[in-house]
Formats: C-alpha cells, structure tokens, sequence
C-alpha cells in the first residue's frame, strides 16, 4: 500500500462496452504491495482523484474498468495508451478469497462486474465452482462476461431490455437460480439498489455473502470521515467497501440514503 | 483517575477526537466515543454548505500526512442533525465552528450551543479560504474581534484553536484569552506543507498546499503549547502527532489539561483511544499520580 | 550537466553542505567538498567567540532532530584561519556570518569576503540568543537593515537565510530582496521544537526549545520554496530534510536553484553528496533534460 | 543505538580510586543495542551531558568509569546508588575486536583504562595472550589492574612515581616489554601525550595498533562538527573515536592541539 501517488504508464485500454473502457498498468506487486480482490485504488488524472476497483490483479500488472458516467470518468476514457495516471493504494477491506472447493454465486450489476471479476478469478483457480450473474441494462454492456466464461465460471447474462440472456433484473435472475440450486457463499456489487434487492433475496435464502459498497471519497486513508455511514459509522476506505451480510444489517442508511461532497444527504 | 475537567466541563479522560477527523457524523463519532474517547470534536463546519477542494486532498509525507479537505461540511441546519445523535451521557461533544465574519461565529454558536458542551472556534486552518481559518488567527485585532464575538453569544465554555504558522503563538494566545477565549487547543495543522510528485513536476493536493500532520508535527506542538502554557492562565488542550501514552504525557508536562488525537486513527485505528488510556493509568500508578491535575505542566518546573 | 550558476557563481553541482553540519574546520569542509559537494556553507560565525549552549544541544525527534548548538564558534579571527585552508578551486565557499546590528554584519563582510565566494547572513536561527537569528529574520524592519548593511560592505554575493517560523515567510523574502539580497536560502530550522523526557518530566536540550531538521520538515520547506518563488525575483537556494535525488528535484521543481544539505549527513554519512549527484544526473538523463536551469520552477507551469 | 537519552538507575558505584569512581546501569541489550568494546555512550546528569566510554559490557548492564576532574565529573561523583542518570548511545568506532589466539598488548594510562578494560576483558574471552600495561601516577590510582589480572591478562603495573610496580611513565614501561616480546597488535587508550609518546614506539616497533581519543563533543552523532579533527576532518564521534595507527599518521594535530567548546584551538 502507498499513501502518495505513484506515476505509472497506460499499458493498454480495452473498450468493454460503448461507455466502460478497461485501462491497464503495471503494478511491482512487492514494492507497491499486492491487493487483494475488493480492494480499490485512488486515480489521479492531474485534475481530479477518485476511486476504482481492482478489475484485475496480473503478473506485476493491475487494471481497473471505468464507466463514464461524469467529468472525472470522461476524463479517463480520454486517456490514451502511453498516458501517465497516479494510482494509490490499494485501499480497504476487500474480499474474503480464501474458499476452496465451494459453490460460489457472483452478482455484479454494470461496472460493478470489476471487482466481481477479480474475485471471482482468484477463486476459479481455487477450484471453487462459480455461478456469476452479469446484469447490464443491455447487451453490449454486458462487461467480463465472455472473459469470466472461458476462465470456467457458469455465467448467467442478464440484460434489463432482454436484448441477451435473462431478461430482467439481477434480482429476477438470482430468484431464478435459487429455485434451482443453493450456495456455501455469494459475492455482490452493483447499484446500491440491486444490492439492496439481493440482500433480501440472499438473507431469506440463508446465503451468507459480501457486498462491496461506494461512497463518496476523499482521503481513502480512513481519516477525513468523509466515507462514513450510519448507524456504526464505519469508513467505506477502511472497514469496507466490502461488508458481510451481519454487517450490511447495521449499515442502516444501505440502499436508503448517501451524502455528497458536502456531507449532505440525498 | 483519568478524570480531567476543563473550564467545569468534565472529562472521563484525556483524550478527544481532533476536529475534522471521522467527525462529520453523528455515527462515526459515537464510535469514537464507544473507542474509549472521553469527548468528540465534530468537523468543523459552516451557516452554508461546502464542498471543499477537489481531490486529491490528502497526501502522506515522511511522518505524516498533508491535506487540504477545505472545510467541507452540509451546513449548520444539516450539522444540528448530526449533533443532536451524539450520545452525550459521559461524554463530552465540542463544536467546530468556522466562518469569516463575527456575525456568522455569533449566529453558529446560537444555533449549537443548546447541543454540545463547548464550542471550539476554528481560526487555524491553514488551507482555508481567504478571510477563513489562519486568516484570523494569524492576525491578532481579527483573532480578539471573532473571538469576542462567539463568546458574547455563548453559553458554553468557548476554545479559541490556535495555528502554529505565526511568528509568535503567544501573542495570539494572550489576545483570546482577553477577548474571553476559556480555553485553547493547540495546534492545528502546520505549514501549510506541499509535496510535489517529481514524475509530473506538479504539486500533488489540488490545492497545492495542505497542513501537516502527524507524528512528526509533535515537537512543534509540545514547543507551542509549553510557551503559551507560560503566557496565559486559561486551559489548554494539546493536539498534534500523539499517537501513544508517552506523548500524551508529554504533553501534559509541557502544560495540556487534555489533548486532542487525529492522524493517530489513520496509522492505529479507533483502538487507540482505548490503548492510549490503558497505557495512561498504568503509568500513573507507577509514578504515584493520582489525578491528570497532578501532572500538568510540571516539565515548568525549575529543578 | 549537474552544473548550475547563482548570482554569476559557478556551482558544478547543485548540492552544499548546509551551515553548522560539519562546517566548522577547514579539514571537515574539505572533505566534504572531496565528497562531492559543489560548495560549502560554514557554520555561523560572529566577531567575537561564542561556546554556544550547555548539552544536551541535540535531541532525536520522529523523523529528524532538535537541536539548540547555540551559534558556538571561536570567533571571526580564528574563523578565517580555516576559511584560508578551504581548497577553493572547483568549489564554491561561502561563510555563514551572524551578529546583532548592522555594523557587525558589515564588520563580519569586510573581514572574510576576500576568503569566500558568497556569504550567507544567518537572521534565521531559531534559537538563538535575543537580538540574534531568528529576531531579526521575524522583523522585516531588523532584516531590511541588516541586509542592506551586508550588502553595501560587500563585493561577492549576499545570501539571506529565511526562517519559516513566520506569518508570511514571502514578506521577509520581499524584505530581503528589496534591501539588495542577491539570494535567498530557505528554510532555517523548524519551530523551535521540543522534546520533553516523561521519566524526568523536563525538556531535554538545555536550551528547552530547540530547531527542527531533517526528512520531516521537508514539506515544509518545499511549500516555502515553492511560495517565495512566485513572490521575487532572485535565485534561491534550498534546504530542509533533504536525503536524496528525488528530494533535490522536488526543490527544483518549486523553484530553487541549488539546495543544501545537513541532517542526511547524520544518516546516511558524507557519501549523501556522491549518491544524490549519481541519481539526479540519471534523473535527468532519463528524462532528457540537459541542464539544472531547464528544471527550476518546473512545479509552477500551469497545464 | 538511541539518540535520546534513556533514563537509567545507578545500581552501583564503586569506589575505584580517589579520583575515579565506576557506575553501573542496567541496559537492556536486545532493545537499546549492545556496544562493542571502544565505543562510549553520552551521560546526562540533566544538568549538562557529556561522553564516557564504556568500561564494562555486563550481561544487560554498563559501567562507566568517571575521573573527577571538572564541575560536571564531581556532580558525577556526588550520585548515589538509586540516582538517575540519561544515557544515550552507544556511538562510535570501536576497537577491533575480531582477534582470535593473538599476542596482544594494551596500555592504558589513568581513566583511559576505561575503555581497555572493556576490550581487554572481551579479547581474554577470545583466547588472546593479553599484556596490559597500567599506568597511573600513584599506586592508589592505578585502575582495573587487579580485577584485569583475575581475568587472565599479564599486567605490567607502572606508576609515575613508582609508588607500585615499575617506576615511570607508560612509554618507559612499553619501550623495556619491547625489549624481550613482541606483539601481534596494541590497543591504547591515555592522555594524548602519552598516547603520541606510544604511537611513535609502536611504530618503531612495527606494531599495528587502535588508539582511542578524546575531543569536545556535543551532538556525538555526527552533525555539529565540534569534535572534527585536522586534516581529514574526521569527526571523533563517528569515525572514531578509535583509529588505526595508519589513520593517526593522517590526524596531523594529535598530540598537538585540540579545541574547546567555542573551536578556539589550545
Ligand atoms: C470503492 C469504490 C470503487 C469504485 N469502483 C469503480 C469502478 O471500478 N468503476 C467505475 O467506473 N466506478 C467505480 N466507482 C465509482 C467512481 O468512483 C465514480 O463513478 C466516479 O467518481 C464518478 O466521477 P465522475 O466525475 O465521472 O462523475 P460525477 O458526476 O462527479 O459523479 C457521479 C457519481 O459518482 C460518485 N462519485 C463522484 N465522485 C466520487 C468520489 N470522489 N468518490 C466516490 N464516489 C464518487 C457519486 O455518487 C456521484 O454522484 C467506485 C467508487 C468507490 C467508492
Ligand atoms: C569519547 C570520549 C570518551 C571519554 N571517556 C571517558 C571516561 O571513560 N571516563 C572519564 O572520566 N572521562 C572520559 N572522557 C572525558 C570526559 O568527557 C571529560 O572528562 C568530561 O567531559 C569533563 O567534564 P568536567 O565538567 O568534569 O570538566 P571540565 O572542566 O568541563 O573539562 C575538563 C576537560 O574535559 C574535556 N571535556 C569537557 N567537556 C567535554 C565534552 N562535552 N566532550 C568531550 N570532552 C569534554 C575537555 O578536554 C576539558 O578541557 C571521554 C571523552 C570522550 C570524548
Ligand atoms: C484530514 C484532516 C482534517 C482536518 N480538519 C480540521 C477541521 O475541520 N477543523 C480543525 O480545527 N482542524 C482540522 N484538522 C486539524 C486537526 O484537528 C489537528 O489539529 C491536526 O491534525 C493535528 O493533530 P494530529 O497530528 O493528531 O492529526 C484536520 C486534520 C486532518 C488531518
Ligand atoms: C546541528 C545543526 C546546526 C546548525 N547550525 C546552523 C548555523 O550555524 N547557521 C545556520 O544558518 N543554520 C544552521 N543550521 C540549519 C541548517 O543549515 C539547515 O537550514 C537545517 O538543518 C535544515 O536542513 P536539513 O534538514 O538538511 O538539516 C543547523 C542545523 C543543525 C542540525
Ligand atoms: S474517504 Fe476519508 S475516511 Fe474514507
Ligand atoms: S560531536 Fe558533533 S560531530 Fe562529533
């Protein structure tokens, strides 16, 4: 982990969809420290910091995948292969990638498919069998599906508009499958909203998971406050983004409030 | 043992939050509270909302940390939300207020004070805007007409909080304490610093320049308040780099009645209030003391 | 390619020994530029000889030192006898002269300026006695004469050596360049610090207070190099916890031409010079820069 | 090595002579660092602080030997067993101690036994042939003598006034062993003019030895210059303050001159 910048090279950039592009950099995993899936990095693109998820942790390289959504992220698909960005971290609480020989269901709603990816292809390689559900409102959103499927995961595509796979939400698609089969454990992420759906979805079913959640940051060192949330007050930078089911019940503001820059809510 | 009282508030130890460390919700500073911390001081906040600066606003440096958050906070309307969640059963809560003008101090305080138990005036920031933070307390006739102003208004104990970043703290320190100040705290961040990444040759806070914190901050703080401890007769709460018992103690001797912790969180986590307290009593009971009273200032001592 | 030139003075590399490491002896100066430095700054001498303050005058803090040496040296007439053995060639030498008044100031010019390249005025030690150091540096009155006293008794150039414990350090700098400084060197010790030992419950120097050197203060001293580069016109010269290349071109890039260097002495031994002239040329070579000057502010560009 | 000091207790004081007294304090090796032979330690009385070489290295314990000389050497000597003293160190280059089944001789003159003593009692442990010659003005003077013959080492007693053993200086003493024996290697340690008186009989002699020194000091950690000698500008504090016999040659002012606290040269 470091705590000041570090200067690396766009190695190369994926367009995933029409509005999420994958950059890659490298990463000296023993002087800058290897994160662990569900950990993020802050991006600094000379005007702004923000955080993203590790998409992939590789040899000595990291990739994080961006969906333009606002100033900051436009600003990044911008970015050209050879470009220079600072990367700091890897921040917070990530997930729990020690199972071995499980059956493992992965949920990731849109870009929230990058740190499902990198979870789920630490644990393939642990020889865990994985359901992954990849929801995206259409079919050319549809991001890491193809990719998680030659690594050996079982992935259910599911598009809003039904334009590929399952049509319908997340929610829909995972109600489906628990119809089926059941799972030792469940990874989520994705618009707070599906979370927040799956969570109840996950809880009746008596599936334990972990859920990586988003807000606003600044410090992502656990000092500033900024990232706090109710009612326990715990810092998304440090004792998240990512929480366990008993955890994201005392998380009282989960799927109902967050706060902007200013603190306020909305 | 670890009771300490200032200006008749009590305090069940030592130890506080600093202002604008994990204290923009009511939730994170019970948490504080529950870690062992005998009072909170919330993040400084304003009569309007701020967003404060662009990222990035924090960046590490040798022993420490530099940051220019830029006092963002929701507003006092949505602040009193928050303040009013803090579980005040024997804990303290302090306000951090901040503004440019005496009105905006008065009006602050009259919205707050039924709230908290103290209200301290951030007059320090060294990255606030022009006329805000260090701007006052830089400036002595600014410093005694803000600070007045905010005392005036007030039915609890007013800290006036000190910045190091003057050529002499004690004059400052003597114009609170005539403009009614009851207390100090001291100090905010210093500098203001800059680190400058050398891959881009540009500054790396958006702000290019933050206060420092830290450890290594914890010299000039003991300096500072061993001065003003001679200079001035109200109370004195010391912030900057404490990370353990033994620098609490330090600052003790050099003259705190209690000590405020930020930076410490972000290397020990909220345990460390609770370690620091262990360590504390521990250590008073070897030496033989049996009150935080017994311990302040004696490093004035002529021997 | 290390070479870079202040006030028509040739440096064949941008690093000196920093005044009061090391700097009392010809034989150590000497060495030190055999070690790699392209000049050296002396200790601070005055007219008459002076032991300095009782030990303990130095103390380890978190990420650097304190100390409070108090200004000893044996007097500007046996200074000049070491000033004479200083192996000038290739090298630049620079006496490091601090009184009271202004005629001490011109009185000390007069005596070595033969002897040396440039001559930095020290209205800047943080612990110094009353009237001396830092007392005068806090004063844009005292700094605008002793400047201009120098100044006019002097035909090399005239470095005024800044302190950071000020309000607004660009005030002093503004001073010093209007009273005819030819440079700047920034930043003198930090504070003054203090470290006080809990078993004994008093501060260790002796002196009490103390300034602070080395890595921590380094942000600190990029921020003033980098504030007092926008606000006058003449080189400046930087100084503050350097230990390495990178650190060197963060200096440049906020604006200084050359740096010097003390506390890393301590640390790393007087190979610091060797290593740091290795890096920065591989520095530069890798990033295709063919002089010094190509780098000076690079930190300032807006983009 | 600590830079600031650590607060000890006295444990012991014995009364060595009437001018010297040896202080003993616990150190903890594993934290603090265990000194080698040769190097010293600075003492703070909290009224001033200055260097002692380490006479002893116990078993988590130091002794230093202190002559009464000056205001701050007989406040040394009026603490009593209980009193606290600061200690910080150890610094220094110390003496060679890698000899192993060696001819070895070691002169000390006065309070410069101190630091033979440690190296002499640490080469013993090694299996080394040890001459030690002890110098002083008066047989009640003479210092670890006794205590350095119970350890196996050959002492050659030698008194100014030949009040106990041979009757004349330290140089008169090593000139005449020399005249039967030779020597692998010499350690010394004395008043400089004895010292120089030594060095120039070793050399004769083609005797390769350490010699320890004296300067004014006041950070001892390399920074102020104070105990800088002519013409290589070592600092006693760091590059010694022992030296090898080829290094004294380079010391052009010992046994010339030294310089007080201001670097006024006497
Ligand atoms: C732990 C974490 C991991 C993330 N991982 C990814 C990822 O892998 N891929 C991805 O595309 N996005 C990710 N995000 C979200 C990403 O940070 C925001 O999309 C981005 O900051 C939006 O900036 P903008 O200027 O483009 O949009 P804006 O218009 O500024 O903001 C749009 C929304 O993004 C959020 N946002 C803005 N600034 C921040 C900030 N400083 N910190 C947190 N959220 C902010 C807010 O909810 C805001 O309403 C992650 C966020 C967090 C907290
Ligand atoms: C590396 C080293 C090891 C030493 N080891 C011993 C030891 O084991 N036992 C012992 O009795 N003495 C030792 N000394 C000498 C001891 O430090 C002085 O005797 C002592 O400082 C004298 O102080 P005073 O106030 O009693 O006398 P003063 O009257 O102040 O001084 C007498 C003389 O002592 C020397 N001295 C004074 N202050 C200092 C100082 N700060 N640093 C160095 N020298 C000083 C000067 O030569 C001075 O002329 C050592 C000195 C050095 C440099
Ligand atoms: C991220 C951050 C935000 C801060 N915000 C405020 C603030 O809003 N108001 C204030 O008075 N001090 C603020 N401070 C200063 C601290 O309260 C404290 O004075 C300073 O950090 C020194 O203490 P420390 O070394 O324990 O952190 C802030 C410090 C940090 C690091
Ligand atoms: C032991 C010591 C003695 C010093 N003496 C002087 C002095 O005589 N004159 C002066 O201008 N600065 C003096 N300084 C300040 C240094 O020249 C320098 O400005 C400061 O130490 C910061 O640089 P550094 O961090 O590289 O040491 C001294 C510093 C130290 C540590
Ligand atoms: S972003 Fe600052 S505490 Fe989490
Ligand atoms: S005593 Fe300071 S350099 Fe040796």
């Amino acid at each position: 982990m470091i705590n000041e910048p570090k200067i690396v090279e766009i190695t190369d950039i994926i367009d995933e969809t029409p509005t999420i592009k994958t950059f890659k950099f490298d990463w000296n995993m023993k002087s800058l420290g290897k994160p662990n899936p569900g950990e993020f990095v802050m991006i600094w693109n000379f005007k702004n910091e923000k955080p993203m998820s590790i998409a992939q942790i590789n040899d000595n390289e990291l990739a994080i995948t961006v969906k333009n959504i606002g100033e900051f992220t436009s600003q990044l698909h911008d970015l050209k292969i050879g470009n220079q960005i600072g990367v700091r971290g890897s921040y917070g609480n990530g997930f729990n990638n020690s199972f071995e020989g499980k059956k493992i269901l992965a949920i990731g709603g849109g870009v929230g498919m990058a740190p499902i990816n990198a979870i789920v292809s630490d644990l393939i390689k642990k020889g865990n069998k994985i359901d992954v559900v990849a929801a995206a409102v259409t079919k050319n959103e549809l991001l890491y599906a193809t990719s998680l499927e030659e690594l050996g995961a079982n992935v259910h595509h599911c598009t809003d508009d039904g334009s590929f796979g399952f049509k319908g939400f997340a929610t829909d698609c995972t109600r489906n499958l628990l119809q089926d089969s059941t799972y030792d454990y469940a990874f989520v992420c994705g618009p707070e909203i599906m979370m927040k759906g799956i969570f109840d979805i996950l809880e009746e079913a008596g599936i334990s998971a972990q859920y990586s959640l988003e807000r606003y940051m600044k410090c992502a060192i656990g000092i500033c406050g900024q990232c706090c949330v109710d009612s326990e007050g715990w810092r998304i930078c440090v004792e998240g983004p990512v929480f366990e089911n008993d955890k994201i019940n005392k998380i009282t503001e989960f799927g109902k409030y967050r706060r902007d820059a200013s603190g306020v809510k909305y | 043992m670890l009771k300490t009282n200032i200006c008749g508030v009590e305090f069940r130890n030592p130890l506080m939050l600093a202002a604008g460390i994990m204290g923009s919700n009511a939730s994170s500073m019970n948490w504080i509270l529950k870690s062992g911390a005998g009072g909170v001081v919330s993040k400084s906040f304003s009569l309007n909302s701020h967003p404060g600066y662009v990222n990035p606003t924090t960046v590490a440096v040798e022993g420490g940390i530099i940051n220019a958050i830029g006092l963002s906070n929701p507003g006092v309307a949505n602040f009193k939300e928050e303040l009013e969640k803090i579980e005040r059963k024997n804990s303290v809560v302090i306000a951090s207020i901040y503004g440019a003008t005496p009105d905006e101090f008065s009006s602050l305080v009259c919205e707050v004070q039924e709230l908290v138990d103290m209200i301290e005036l951030n007059i320090s920031c060294p990255h606030a805007m022009d006329g805000y933070g260090a701007s006052i307390g830089q400036d002595c006739n600014l410093s005694h007409t803000i600070v007045s102003a905010a005392k005036d208004a007030s039915d609890v104990p007013i800290i006036a909080k000190l910045t190091p970043n003057v050529t002499d703290i004690t004059e400052i320190a003597k114009t609170c304490e005539d403009a009614g100040a009851d207390c100090l705290s001291l100090i905010n961040t210093l500098g203001p610093g800059m680190k400058i990444n050398i891959d881009v040759a540009r500054p790396v806070l958006s702000n290019k320049f933050g206060g420092m914190s830290g450890r290594s901050i914890k010299p000039i703080a003991i300096s500072n308040v061993y001065s003003v401890y001679e200079s001035v007769d109200i109370p004195l709460i010391g912030v900057g780099g404490i990370y353990n018992w033994e620098d609490v103690v330090e600052f003790i001797y050099a003259g705190a009645r209690a000590v405020q912790i930020g930076t410490a969180i972000m290397d020990e986590g909220v345990e460390v209030f609770d370690h620091i307290n262990e360590g504390l009593e521990r250590f008073m009971t070897e030496k033989g003391f049996s009150s935080i009273d017994d311990m302040v200032g004696l490093a004035h001592r002529e021997l």
